[in-house]
């Protein structure tokens, strides 16, 4: 079978270390957290305690120094536990890179360490009510009053809308410009006075990760708020940072598509029906052999991809290919491995029934699949 | 007249009269004003309350095929299609009334001592007594023939013991129809159906089984160690019959599991059409993408094969000619097109089709299980494999 | 089983007659026939003396007075047979009707009774080479001239093209009305100065039903050959026919998804592989209960949507989703029932090769699906 | 530097050097100026004549990867994939040069005596000897155990009697490879190749077989009446190998196909996309329609993954490490991808899709066998069903 050809022996230790604090931190409250619909600050802590946060942030900043391979042994691990909801990726991977890529030197200097030891949790507020993928429709104005910024509007569907403390916000700066009349601003959500949070949104699955509407009304927002320092930039910065993002996305759905094949292989060998194990039947070899397919090769199109990406050369296309294809299969595998558990396939007890309800978001979140064949169309 | 919820303008198949129709409108307001508000609550408790079983009971809307002595009003299959289509649009998964009326109550009626008949029936239809069946088993799923709960001769009875898994108001349940080995060396032989009370000394109730959808129907394990029955509680009062009889009910069941079917892709089509129209992307409505267009087209003409062939199945099974393997066709391809349909439904509505409070999301949740529930797909091309052969014409 | 249950003894004995007439008639020059690429006038003389041409229509023009049924029955039987290019329904029951339909009593009697017999083998000629199932954009003129017409343009995908001696033809005799500027004209090509044929088109099967383009190159048409002697009602004419058209190509799609899975039933009954009868294979007796399912749904379906067309209550939508539901599922049960043949499935001796090439029209003729999606689209 | 047939900026992984490039550039000239323009009267006769096999044979296209003493180039595999990607984007399915090249050929490169392999192999890179593969009979297809063709021994050779099926090149074939039972009780041991000179008496060919497509490649069953070979004629000298080599050479059989229908694939695409740009309906480029553009996205990705995944497979076979299961799930995945999207290609054509004038129209024809040939795609699945098991990482 083709294996994974990047990792070093130090990336084996950290995912020794991130297999440990899965199983001993995060596993044991799993259910724990799914039912409070949030994951709780101290995670957090220790999570940036035990180096699983900001792990390629340049440890100038407090981060980990590593590499895109950081991210997927993260996200494997977590997967390997059916956790797919914990966001230290979105916080880490997605988030930071913001502040370090595009931000000013005070910026970095503000929130990136506090980010890598979990003090601050990240969240970014772009969707919004009537702007779903469509990013230039978005309403939410941040209007210069003095020196600083007034800001209105309203977000949604917002990934650790409940528990980040420091939120990344696309507003318009000028109403008129189109594309070029956004700005990102850093809203540190303790001193905002206006701002409040909705209720946190209920989800067919990732349960343990909270997702709210966010309201601003009238909070201010003084000058240095405003990322990089410029006006105007938001757009470009959100366009140069879809490749890398896809792939995040896509590794989370690879992981979870080898992982449900992993389980339902287990299960069907174990289990009998009809005097016979259900790997016996030809039907079950027949759907497994089709999603190991879909397995291996999600598996190799994204290592190529990663390496495409550290070399510089992953365009917004193949990105977008990636996404959508894996997100697909992943759904696909998880709907034909849930079926072969039979009943206990419904059952929540079961990690194929968590890993089925969550991978329907896979198909929707981070661009929609049909967004991704209609940028993948555009350059036919 | 076309069904009412018809995808196209046929004309419908079915012998409604205007009886059925004043049926449906008052089964609609019941589903309506008394069910469907209630579910977030339910949903919350992972149990209905017994107060809405009476008052369905009330109604009319339980058993209402049962003839008048036992309670029910006498009529026919279509009512029982009216509530569930009824049931489904107004959005109501629980409670299991169908399981209750569709299920259980023939079993009794079809085979039951006449004794039986009267002790079970007219409180099932009235509500004071909710049943449940007894079938599947932590090693046996959809294969009857290997379950392990035993009821074994006393002097007087029979003593059972064993577990049950997924059994439907397995919490809120009276009565259990239960499946058990009273001869283990006779294979299908050996399996016989007993009417249990939930009150005997040795039946207990396992957890209330946290599901992926269908929060507000209760699910659960229940466990009989040593527990005594009379021999009274035999169905129909002869041993070794319960596979047969299990058998027989079958087309009835997959029937039903069609028309609950059916009226989930209904209900999918109504609501998104609705969204699509309303929501807006890059300026124009959704609707008038192309892809929208194409993959509603493609829905609505699935269900209006469906709702030809439903019409047919219910005609033949009104007329008893429907067969097993017809019965296990609609069951098997109207549970896959209800679980594509509902998918693709849920992705037009984007992000919101993920949150729970668009009933989508909820659809595609509790709609999962139709592919396993009453015999799995693959046990339904298998019956359909074993009687290919001959010409069509 | 769920049967058919429109058939009276009547409908049987005719059904008797047809079967005898493929087996004698048709069958033993099938392949000859399809190396010719054409099928010769004997046999369209032959089928009006045995009453397989316009069973349905009156017979005060010589027809057979009878129903939809007698349509379907001889598409059943030479689908049995395999033979899915005869053309007698094109010629019977979508052109004759045209004439039966909207002709003036004059074109009745002329042509007719000599369609009833075969003497004219009809074709209709409408697509063009610019205007596939974009009927507003033909560009074939019929101009006035003196009292009558001069014909300019042409066609594509003509079948009966070759053989075919009296053809209807859409033309615009109002170049500026759009839908309205359409007329259908009644060519026989004996007398036809300035018609020519194309080559005929090789196709991927149907191989003995020609195909042609066809050129009109300042055609003389008297005034007696528009349809109905009124300009302009071309487009109505088409657009009321379609409903029936459809339902004859569901006909064939349903006749052909049942014979595939008959014959794949009894050679995987023979078969054997492994030591073992392929139908005794899992996958084998699944794929076959996905096909039985999907041949039994059309028919029941198909069925229903002809008792809605005879009480005259098929509309426009319910066809569409008729025809591209059941040629869909042709196509895809061919696919399924040839692999299931293996290799024997590839060679043109077994039928399911033949089945599979046929099937492919199916989503293309008389309006792709893509059409049809959007005529079922657009009245949501 | 991407490959020139990737459908995406990703670099190829593929060692391509500056002599590919030069390789593939007069791969090209060939196929599109002697080759391609042939197809059709070829098409006609159902036969390549043996003056295009010497030619390919003097430009060193035959048999590149052979050692220079037995009149190869000593060309790595990329060779192979370089002139079987050629080949396809001519459109040229016939002559067969990969059956050739790179399934015969190495038979004997592998197993043959040294006298064997300077007796064909020189021949075979000419193109003075066309060579076949004899395995396939009316009864066993995929299942190579259940071949009925008998070798017996004589004083001073074999044998041979039986038939084979579908043989192709069998028309034009100077040599077969042939499988036979030596030992009819010795069951998959039982089974030796033998390289047969088909200007043997006893060997007969039969009809060239009508095909659904690839009308240019002969296809032949042939005949073996009490045939007599000599001893030199079993491949490698020692009995009851023969199922051990063939099941050895797959995996390299498998990559090749992937090789083609990616290939496939590729070129689809190619000529669709120029079509739906060229073409107009209802008053815009097929291309504009959202239908048009989402189908394509789909089959460029999926394209684009199977690049990713021949490349590398591609690497590991170089590297020996290509496994059975691996290299099953290339063959399975890119035909019935190959098949889809060439479907889907042609829909797009609308009318002139089913006109073989048209590429996409052959394709199709050609195409379908794929899911077939080299072991049906149930093969595949088996083969990849039965290695399942162990994690992934």
């Amino acid at each position: 079978m083709i294996r994974s050809r990047h990792y070093t022996p130090a990336h084996e230790d950290f995912r020794a270390g991130v297999r440990r604090f899965m199983e001993k931190e995060c596993a044991p409250y799993r259910d724990a957290w799914q039912a409070a619909g949030r994951t709780p600050p101290e995670l957090w802590r220790k999570a940036g305690e035990a180096g699983l946060l900001c792990t390629k942030m340049s440890p100038e900043y407090g981060g980990g120094g590593g590499d895109l391979f950081h991210c997927l042994i993260v996200l494997e691990e977590q997967t390997r536990i059916c956790f797919n909801e914990l966001t230290f990726y979105l916080h880490s991977d997605i988030i930071a890179p913001y502040i370090e890529l595009y931000g000013t030197e005070d910026q970095k200097r503000r929130y990136l360490p506090k980010m890598a030891t979990g003090e601050f949790v990240a969240a970014i507020a772009m969707t919004e009510p009537g702007a779903g993928s469509d990013l230039q429709a978005i309403r939410t104005t941040a209007r210069a009053v003095g020196n600083g910024y007034r800001l209105n509007g309203q977000k949604v569907f917002i990934s650790n809308g409940q528990v980040g403390n420091l939120i990344v916000v696309a507003a318009k700066t000028d109403g008129g410009a189109g594309a070029k009349g956004i700005s990102l601003f850093l809203l540190e959500t303790e001193k905002a006075e206006g701002f409040t949070r909705g209720k946190n949104l209920k989800k067919i699955g990732c349960k343990a990760q909270d997702s709210s509407e966010l309201f601003f009304d009238d909070v201010y927002l003084p000058p240095e708020a405003l990322l990089g320092g410029v006006e105007g930039q938001g757009f470009p910065m959100l366009m140069r940072r879809l490749p890398e993002e896809r792939l995040i996305m896509a590794m989370s759905a690879v992981a979870n598509t080898e992982e449900a094949v992993t389980e339902t292989v287990a299960y069907t060998s174990e289990r009998k029906a009809f005097g016979q194990r259900l790997m016996d039947f030809q039907n079950t070899r027949f759907k497994l052999a089709e999603a190991k397919t879909k397995a291996v090769l999600g598996r190799v199109f994204l290592e190529r991809c990663m390496d495409a990406f550290i070399e510089g050369k992953l365009d917004t296309t193949t990105a977008a290919m990636l996404k959508w294809w894996t997100t697909q299969r992943q759904n696909e595998v998880a709907d034909e491995c849930l079926q072969l558990h039979g009943g206990y396939g419904y059952m929540m007890e079961y990690d194929i029934a968590r890993r089925y309800a969550d991978s329907r978001l896979g198909r929707i979140a981070g661009g929609t699949n049909e967004i991704m064949k209609d940028i993948i169309g555009r350059t036919l | 007249m076309s069904h009412p919820y018809a995808q196209t303008g046929l004309p419908t198949a079915l012998p409604y009269t205007d009886e059925h129709a004043i049926f449906r409108s008052s089964a609609r307001r019941f589903f309506e004003t008394e069910v469907a508000p209630k579910q977030a609550e339910w949903e919350e408790a992972h149990l209905t309350p017994r107060s809405i079983w009476k008052r369905a009971g009330e109604l009319g809307f339980l058993c209402p095929r049962l003839p008048e002595q036992y309670g029910g009003a006498g009529a026919d299959f279509l009512h029982a299609v009216i509530l569930a289509e009824e049931q489904v649009r107004s959005g109501a998964i629980a409670p299991m009334y169908t399981l209750q009326s569709d299920v259980v109550a023939p079993y009794l009626l079809q085979y039951g001592t006449e004794e039986q008949k009267q002790r079970y029936l007219p409180a099932m239809a009235s509500g004071d007594c909710i049943a449940s069946i007894g079938m599947t088993e932590p090693s046996a799923g959809s294969d009857l023939q290997g379950i392990r709960t035993t009821a074994k001769r006393t002097k007087d009875g029979y003593a059972i013991n064993g577990q049950k898994t997924f059994i439907s108001n397995g919490i809120n349940a009276d009565l259990v129809v239960l499946a058990a080995k009273t001869d283990a060396a006779a294979g299908a032989r050996g399996v016989s159906l007993f009417l249990v009370d939930t009150a005997t000394r040795g039946f207990s109730r396992g957890r209330n089984l946290k599901k992926l959808g269908q929060h507000a129907a209760d699910t659960a394990e229940l466990f009989f160690d040593d527990m005594r029955v009379p021999e009274e509680a035999l169905l129909g009062g002869i041993e070794g019959r319960g596979f047969p009889q299990l058998m027989d009910r079958l087309v009835e069941e997959r029937l039903m599991t069609g028309v609950v079917s059916v009226a989930m892709i209904d209900r999918a089509l109504a609501l998104t059409i609705q969204y699509v129209k309303d929501r807006k992307a890059f300026g124009q409505r959704v609707l008038d993408f192309q892809n929208t267009r194409f993959t509603l087209a493609e829905a609505k003409t699935e269900a209006a094969v469906l709702h030809a062939f439903l019409e047919q199945c219910i005609l033949d099974f009104m007329a008893g000619t429907l067969d097993p393997a017809t019965s296990a066709m609609l069951k098997y391809w109207s549970t896959e097109q209800q679980n594509a349909i509902v998918d693709d439904c849920l992705q037009l509505h984007g992000g919101y089709g993920y949150i729970l409070d668009y009933p989508i999301a909820k659809m595609w949740a509790d709609g999962r299980i139709s592919k396993i529930y009453g015999g799995a797909n693959e046990i339904m091309k298998d019956i359909i494999g074993r009687t290919l052969g001959g010409r069509t014409r």
